[in-house]
């Protein structure tokens, strides 16, 4: 005992270097532990022969499935291994994938009445266990999302389908209480019922199946092949797929948690593909030979214009007011100076929708002078000389929140500037998400009342179709509403009424019609000024070829990508 | 007269402190025979303490600094060597022992550890042959149970035994010269006593000299055979113990035993505390530096410090007055 | 011992309830974890309210807590709207070892925190190594050589490296050895992520990796230690057992290792003792910047969509490693010192 | 630095010193301490910088930019270059100094009254009062600070209205992390005050005091808590520069203070992405927290020498 313990005391050193052993230990084990060692393209066979890449995500996905996926990185994973209804190509055009064809008026895939949408499966489909992809997976798939019991992302639009009937294992039959275009956003993602019934049936439930996680079995042109949470996940070629397979061998998902570190890796040619590329990050990555694509995905980043009797700064009840502040800020040098020219001033809200943002709304000008003339006219002008004008004994100072994303800042500060040369005071405000996004219930900062003007990237609910609900009256929050997604407290008649009807018209022409009205509403009444495109924004390595991307389904021709 | 077995000369110690240079030993010489006993006396700061642990290389460096002076012991000058020769010395030649045993022992090592690493570092012996000894030893000073208590740590031991320990360790090997720091200034006096008498007996069984370092001149009268009085880094006075207590040759040694209480004296008589304070050593000794307390004090004190100058035979003091007449020597 | 073991853990409980309670009412306001929820877009109101309904965010606080304490599989819940509870709970509470399900990922917590772990320790351990071996390198040598040009250029340094913020460290170390050693062409380490995927996890991309973490997270540590390992060796060495040591004319070597350094191995080994839980914690803004999958990042990634139950979880689970550590600190500190006897 | 000058007690025996007051003594002791003066005097020029500096540029041309002038190395014109929308950076750094030299005394202040309070209730009244603080100190401690400091700011983030002082508006953030760095710190301080009142109140000064009738409040506020000051600046001065860290960490991880106020901190949140671009960003920042914790260890390390010569150091 007693020699023990002097041993331990000449130890202290070597008590550390024992932990440092265990630290040792624990590193060489890693290796083997997740998979097999094997399994690591390195030690593999002779990499030539194996096409692998690395794409960079700079944010983990959640869960992988679909029914509890949440963000745009899992969805986008899901291409890779899940299968969609009905895939989008460049054009953000749809084209049938697990269906025959597009169901359709025409085609009688959709009734006169709007209610009943047809859905023919293709009778090849299958899933990498070669099981077939049936209407039951498809009916499963619906009633898994709609289940009480199971705490999915969102129930919406699988809510808006009364009932689904499976007359055969290759047709499915939706149906409608109210005819809803939201229907083109059904079905992105499948479940495989043969794997996952037996675990409802088990459990009562799908939120702890281990298939959310691990899913063995897919239908994409790759498997699920592992996930190491905060480091990487791998996807290997689907040899059952029931298309033309891939040509590359393996997809290896590499998370790294910022931009820096992605453009280090893409240049470094650690990495061949990333996204979300900020626009800060461009000219290094071009010099370094990497390619820039954009593709439109619906986002525009905007100010959302709150206007409302009982919140609002008074002045920002006057259009010509608003019109004032749209006309102030230079968001042409913005864009040209910070986003480095690569994006446009959006005029409209559905700027990437060519077809409905037709004819083609404009941005306001920046025309300071302009500006300060409405304003002038408008009754706000600088009685007392302190910089800021005022009217009735009320300044003009408004507030802009954001998160606290650093291209907001940016133009928080210089929209600062520029409202103050024309005599507006802007206080800004920044907020995490999550407490900015926080509900009325939650008193989060946009229902507050306190914004005046309120900033963020946001996109058409259902692109590429130009359904929006934000703006409709029964989304004004109140407490008998208290999660009511109306933070600018709009509730225009003329506005309301048109975007209700656009929702349930299936006819692309009419709807165009309606949309094009609303659109102009926005752009009259200034409810929303665009600050620049927000495309998704892709880099690609020089050595992959064939690459094409979609702004809904961005892998949709993965099979056809190839290493040079 | 037989050959000094450390004759020191000239010593100087210096520390070079925050405040300026603190002249703690001016110069001093001595010398100690084969077998003698020798006390060194006087106030807390005089520099006794500091002027042994420069024999043995013991004071920190820097802020210490040994700036001159010689160390003859054996035929060599201990000051001129290095650290790993006066490792040699130490404790197997000269051994220490110090003031506070409470604190001079190593709270997380066991006594037998302690005991016998000097003996085994010295004298080559095993593990079994240094424990064999440290029991011998340990029954030599007084430690009942020894075998036993060689496997506790010194917390397990009172103030007295622990003195008795480090007597035990310090004699393990034998050493020709005891440097005793004090060693019963911090214990009860029955057990001073105790002490005083156990290092009396050891003494004589070793063949060994002692330098008995002391603030307390009555401690010393049994057993010492001369006396050196320090005061303010300088010797004030050397002399066989019996002279020195007889016939105190300064000022300041008359005041010490002024403070002694005696057994022959009268019940009223009143024991006399030195006025005044010592000096402060960070100013350089300018005249005598006991002149600002002293009684006899006269002019020439202030001016100029007085040589050790022997003033009977084995006698020597440090004063421009003869104390016995007050007259200028 | 044992009695005493029981005994802090007894003391160390209602600590830790008190911290719960006090984290979980901080939690209620940090943000809405559904708000995000919708990924790009803002969440629809009818998944909202059913999510909250769902994930029980609509219950009162106080229920919430309890539930998260000692679950809900005793009592029915709504799970379907109606307003009638229908089945019974599937929680089983932290107390039985249910972290609870995050809200994000609808992952366990236990498994969230258990794959981040590893890393953590990996990264934390080998800094904390790396750190205690320079610092009683350092600490030692410089209380050895006290007042020596050395000591004073050491100290020096060592204030530097004390004051450095570790992101200005991290952000200095990368500029140097990956940006300006790759411009003049010398071998270049990386800066972010645990490996190369191009390579493969192994030991040697691992550990090339893990050079700038833990040189940046050392660096203070390293500071810090050293500055107390001499501030300790120092008084230590004053001690009167050091010079009776000296005085025995033990070799240098002795008096300083045995003598000195195991008494002034209380004082540290407590300190070490007592950080180490903390390490669990991981070094939130280093492996954030590195890119290190680690608990601290784990819990930036959850504290910033309002996950309640990760970010409880990763909280618990370093109150209660540093009560654990408290006790084994203490546990370690008596061995060592043969003065203290617990019985 | 450590002056661990070894006490003449230790060295001779004992030596009579000149009877100095504490302050005398300290301020003998801090005057030799060569880092500690070294360390004052970059202090003093940070605050020149920071202060003085506005005598060169208007806050107005600190929050100037101008796109088309970004990212511009350093020059003539901008000495310390200009940030990604062209703001000049070397007047942001005289105004987020600012920011951060305010942020940091402020809530050492905070922190200092909050340790001092819990502090003295535990040490003077004991029982149940100081196992009740001192349970709380110690939950606090339990929970590693970064963590604390984040919870807290996302749990006051939520509305955060600008405020106006002295004529300048700031983001009402720097309250907030104000309070929640005070908030988060004062347990250290509160268990050094404790310490010292339970030494202390057993002194027989205290026990004079409280046999004739003088009041609680009285004693701890007249009689003991001057005694207790040394330790009480000693580390209240460390503390500064724990505060300034912590600001820069909490903005460095983007909940800090929200712009458009400038603080040294949440100058460099997102100049990590300008690593090797505009390494300009995030050098000048960093490099004057730096110094600002640098010198403010250095002046504290002579104060804790002069004044608390028995304290450890880490």
């Amino acid at each position: 005992m007693n020699h023990m313990k002097s041993v331990l005391f000449l130890m202290v050193v070597a008590m550390l270097l024992l932990s440092a052993c265990g630290g040792g230990s624990a590193a060489t084990s890693v290796p083997e532990q997740p998979g097999d060692a094997t399994e690591v393209p390195a030690t593999d066979a002779p990499a030539s022969e194996k096409k692998v890449v690395t794409f960079s995500w700079t944010q983990e996905f959640t869960s992988l499935s679909p029914l509890y996926s949440t963000g745009w990185f899992t969805a986008v994973t899901q291409q890779f291994w899940n299968c969609w209804a009905w895939n989008y190509d460049e054009n953000n055009e749809p084209y049938p994938y697990l269906v025959t064809e597009m169901p359709s008026f025409e085609n009688g895939g959709i009734s006169e009445d709007g209610l009943t949408i047809t859905l023919h499966l293709r009778d090849d489909i299958k899933w990498s266990d070669n099981e077939p992809i049936t209407s039951e997976d498809f009916r499963f798939s619906w009633a898994m999302n709609i289940d009480p019991k199971n705490i999915v992302s969102s129930t919406y639009p699988e809510d808006l389908v009364t009932s689904i009937d499976t007359p055969d294992a290759q047709t499915v039959v939706l149906h409608f209480d109210t005819p809803s275009v939201a229907w083109q956003s059904l079905f992105t993602g499948i479940v495989p019922a043969h794997i996952l019934q037996p675990v409802y049936d088990a459990e009562g439930t799908l939120d702890n199946a281990e298939w959310n996680n691990n899913p063995s079995v897919g239908c994409g042109p790759y498997n699920f092949a592992e996930w190491e949470s905060g480091s990487y996940a791998r996807f290997v070629r689907n040899d059952n797929y029931f298309d033309a397979p891939a040509k590359i061998d393996e997809i290896f998902i590499r998370f790294v948690p910022d931009d820096t570190a992605q453009t280090t890796a893409l240049v470094a040619g650690d990495a061949d593909l990333g996204a979300f590329i900020p626009y800060s990050e461009v000219p290094r990555l071009k010099e370094a030979g990497v390619e820039i694509m954009t593709q439109p995905s619906g986002f525009n980043e905007g100010i959302f214009l709150q206007v409302s009797e009982d919140f609002s700064h008074p002045a920002m009840l006057d259009v010509n007011v608003r019109k004032a502040v749209a006309m102030s800020i230079d968001f042409d040098s913005f864009n040209q100076d910070v986003n480095l020219g690569l994006v446009k001033t959006p005029g409209s809200f559905w700027d990437a929708l060519p077809y409905y943002n037709d004819p083609p709304v404009e941005p306001y000008p920046y025309d300071p002078e302009g500006a300060k003339a409405l304003l002038d006219a408008a009754g706000w002008v600088d009685s007392n000389e302190d910089g800021t004008r005022d009217k009735d004994g009320v300044e003009f100072i408004i507030q802009h929140g954001a998160t606290t994303r650093e291209v907001r800042q940016e133009l928080q500060a210089v929209a600062q500037q520029q409202l103050a040369d024309v005599g507006i005071e802007l206080e800004i405000l920044n907020f995490d998400a999550d407490l900015f996004f926080a509900t009325y219930a939650d008193a989060g900062p946009t229902y507050s009342g306190e914004l005046d003007l309120q900033e963020w990237s946001d996109t058409p609910s259902g692109f590429p179709d130009p359904d929006i609900y934000y703006w409709l009256c029964s989304e004004v929050p109140s407490d008998d509403n208290p999660s009511g997604t109306n933070s600018f407290y709009i509730c225009d008649e003329e506005l309301d009424a048109l975007i209700q009807e656009q929702a349930s018209q299936l006819d692309p022409a009419e709807r165009q019609e309606t949309v094009s009205k609303i659109n102009q509403i926005f752009h009259d009444k200034v409810y929303w000024i665009g600050a620049w495109q927000d495309p998704d924004v892709w880099a690609v390595s020089s050595r992959l070829t064939g690459v094409k991307f979609s702004g809904v389904t961005p892998f949709f021709n993965i099979t056809e990508w190839d290493i040079k | 007269m037989t050959s000094a077995l450390l004759q020191v000369t000239d010593l100087q110690t210096r520390f070079h402190t925050p405040e300026g240079i603190v002249h703690a030993v001016n110069g001093i010489s001595f010398h100690i025979n084969e077998g003698e006993t020798v006390a060194i006396v006087g106030e807390s700061g005089c520099g006794k303490s500091v002027s042994m642990m420069s024999l043995l290389k013991l004071i920190p460096t820097p802020p210490g600094e040994i700036s001159s002076g010689t160390a003859i012991y054996r035929g060599t000058d201990l000051l001129q060597k290095s650290e790993r020769e006066m490792e040699d010395i130490r404790g197997k030649d000269i051994a220490m022992i110090f003031q506070d045993p409470m604190t001079s022992l190593n709270p997380v090592l066991t006594l037998g550890r302690q005991l016998t690493e000097s003996m085994r570092e010295h004298l080559g012996f095993t593990k079994e042959q240094a424990e064999e000894r440290a029991v011998q030893m340990l029954e030599q000073v007084g430690i009942p149970d020894a075998r036993r208590r060689i496997n506790e740590y010194p917390h397990q031991f009172s103030g007295g035994m622990r003195q008795r320990v480090m007597i035990a360790m310090a004699l393990s090997c034998a050493p020709s010269l005891l440097i005793a720091d004090e060693p019963t200034t911090a214990l009860d006096v029955t057990i001073q006593a105790q002490i005083v008498e156990l290092v009396a007996r050891i003494r004589e069984s070793l063949h060994m000299a002692i330098i008995w370092i002391t603030h307390d001149l009555g401690v010393v009268a049994g057993m010492a055979d001369r006396v050196i009085v320090m005061y303010a880094g300088f010797i004030v006075e050397e002399a066989d113990v019996n002279d020195l207590y007889d016939s105190p040759g300064h000022p300041y040694t008359l005041a010490l035993l002024a403070a002694l209480p005696r057994i022959d004296r009268r019940r009223d008589h009143h024991l006399k505390s030195i006025a005044g304070s010592p000096p402060n050593l960070l100013v350089a000794p300018h005249g005598c530096p006991f002149a600002p307390r002293c009684e006899f004090v006269i002019e020439k004190c202030r001016q100029e410090n007085p040589p050790l100058i022997q003033i009977e035979k084995n006698h020597s003091s440090a004063c421009w007055v003869d104390v016995k007449t007050g007259a200028p020597r | 011992m044992v009695r005493y073991i029981v005994k802090r853990l007894f003391q160390g409980l209602p600590l830790l309830l008190v911290i719960s309670i006090t984290l979980f009412l901080l939690m209620m306001n940090i943000g809405d974890p559904i708000a995000t929820m919708g990924g790009r877009t803002i969440t629809r109101q009818s998944d909202r309210e059913r999510l909250t309904r769902q994930l029980g965010l609509d219950k009162p606080i106080s229920v919430q807590y309890l539930y998260w304490l000692i679950g809900n599989d005793w009592t029915k819940v709504d799970s379907d709207g109606d307003g009638i509870p229908d089945n019974y709970g599937t929680r089983h509470g932290i107390l039985r070892g249910d972290f609870g399900t995050s809200l994000v990922t609808r992952k366990p917590v236990t498994e969230l925190i258990g794959e981040r772990i590893p890393n953590t320790l990996l990264l934390m351990v080998a800094s904390e190594v790396v750190t205690v071996f320079f610092a009683l390198l350092f600490g030692i040598y410089s209380a050895l050589r006290q007042y020596s040009v050395m000591d004073n250029i050491m100290t020096a340094l060592l204030f530097i490296a004390y004051s450095m913020p570790i992101f200005f460290v991290s952000l200095m170390s990368m500029y140097i050895f990956a940006v300006l050693f790759k411009k003049w062409g010398l071998p270049y380490l990386p800066t972010v992520g645990m490996f190369d995927p191009q390579v493969g996890k192994t030991p040697w991309q691992i550990f090339i990796h893990m050079i700038l973490p833990v040189f940046s997270l050392s660096v203070t540590y390293f500071a810090a230690y050293s500055r107390y390992i001499r501030s300790t060796m120092l008084e230590v060495l004053s001690q009167d057992y050091v010079r009776t040591a000296r005085s025995k004319g033990l070799p240098r070597r002795q008096v300083v290792y045995i003598h000195a350094l195991k008494n002034a191995a209380l004082p540290i080994v407590t300190v070490i003792g007592l950080d180490l839980p903390f390490l669990l914690g991981g070094a939130v803004v280093t492996e954030r910047i590195f890119a290190w999958p680690g608990m601290g990042r784990l819990f930036l990634d959850h504290v910033s969509r309002s996950d309640l139950p990760v970010v409880m979880g990763i909280l618990m689970l370093v109150a209660t490693a540093v009560v654990v550590f408290q006790i084994i600190t203490d546990i370690i500190y008596a061995w060592l010192d043969p003065r203290i006897r617990f019985d | 630095m450590n002056n661990q000058t070894p006490t003449l007690s230790e060295l001779a025996d004992d030596l009579i010193t000149p009877p100095l007051t504490l302050w005398q003594l300290g301020w003998l002791r801090f005057r030799r301490h060569k880092m500690a003066l070294f360390g004052g005097v970059i202090l003093i020029l940070l605050f020149i910088f920071a202060f003085g500096g506005a005598f060169l540029y208007t806050e107005k041309y600190a929050n100037f930019n101008d796109t088309s002038q970004r990212l511009l190395a350093p020059s003539a014109e901008h000495p310390f270059g200009t940030d990604s929308i062209g703001r000049d950076i070397l007047a942001r750094t005289i105004y987020g100094g600012q920011i951060s030299l305010f942020i940091g005394l402020v809530s050492v202040i905070i922190e200092t009254i909050l340790g001092i309070i819990i502090g003295a209730l535990a040490g003077y009244y004991g029982g149940v009062i100081d196992a009740i603080l001192m349970r709380i100190t110690e939950a606090m401690l339990n929970i590693p600070t970064i963590f604390l400091l984040i919870v807290m700011a996302k749990f006051f983030g939520g509305n955060v209205p600008e405020i106006e002082i002295a004529g300048r508006v700031f983001s009402g953030s720097v309250i907030v992390i104000i309070v929640i760095i005070g908030a988060t710190s004062w347990m250290y301080l509160a268990r050094i005050v404790r310490a010292e009142f339970l030494s202390l109140k057993e002194n027989e000064f205290i026990l004079a005091a409280r046999a004739t009738g003088t009041s609680n409040s009285q004693i701890i506020f007249y009689h003991i808590l001057p005694n207790t000051v040394a330790p009480i600046i000693v580390s209240s001065t460390l503390s500064v520069a724990n505060a300034i860290l912590a600001e820069a960490y909490i903005s460095f991880l983007g909940l800090g203070v929200m712009p458009p106020t400038a603080t040294w901190g949440n100058m460099l949140e997102s100049s990590a992405k300008y690593l090797d671009s505009a390494p300009w960003l995030w050098f000048f920042p960093g490099m004057l927290i730096l110094l600002t914790v640098l010198s403010i260890n250095f002046i504290g390390d002579g104060m804790r020498d002069a004044l608390d010569p028995r304290s450890r150091t880490i």
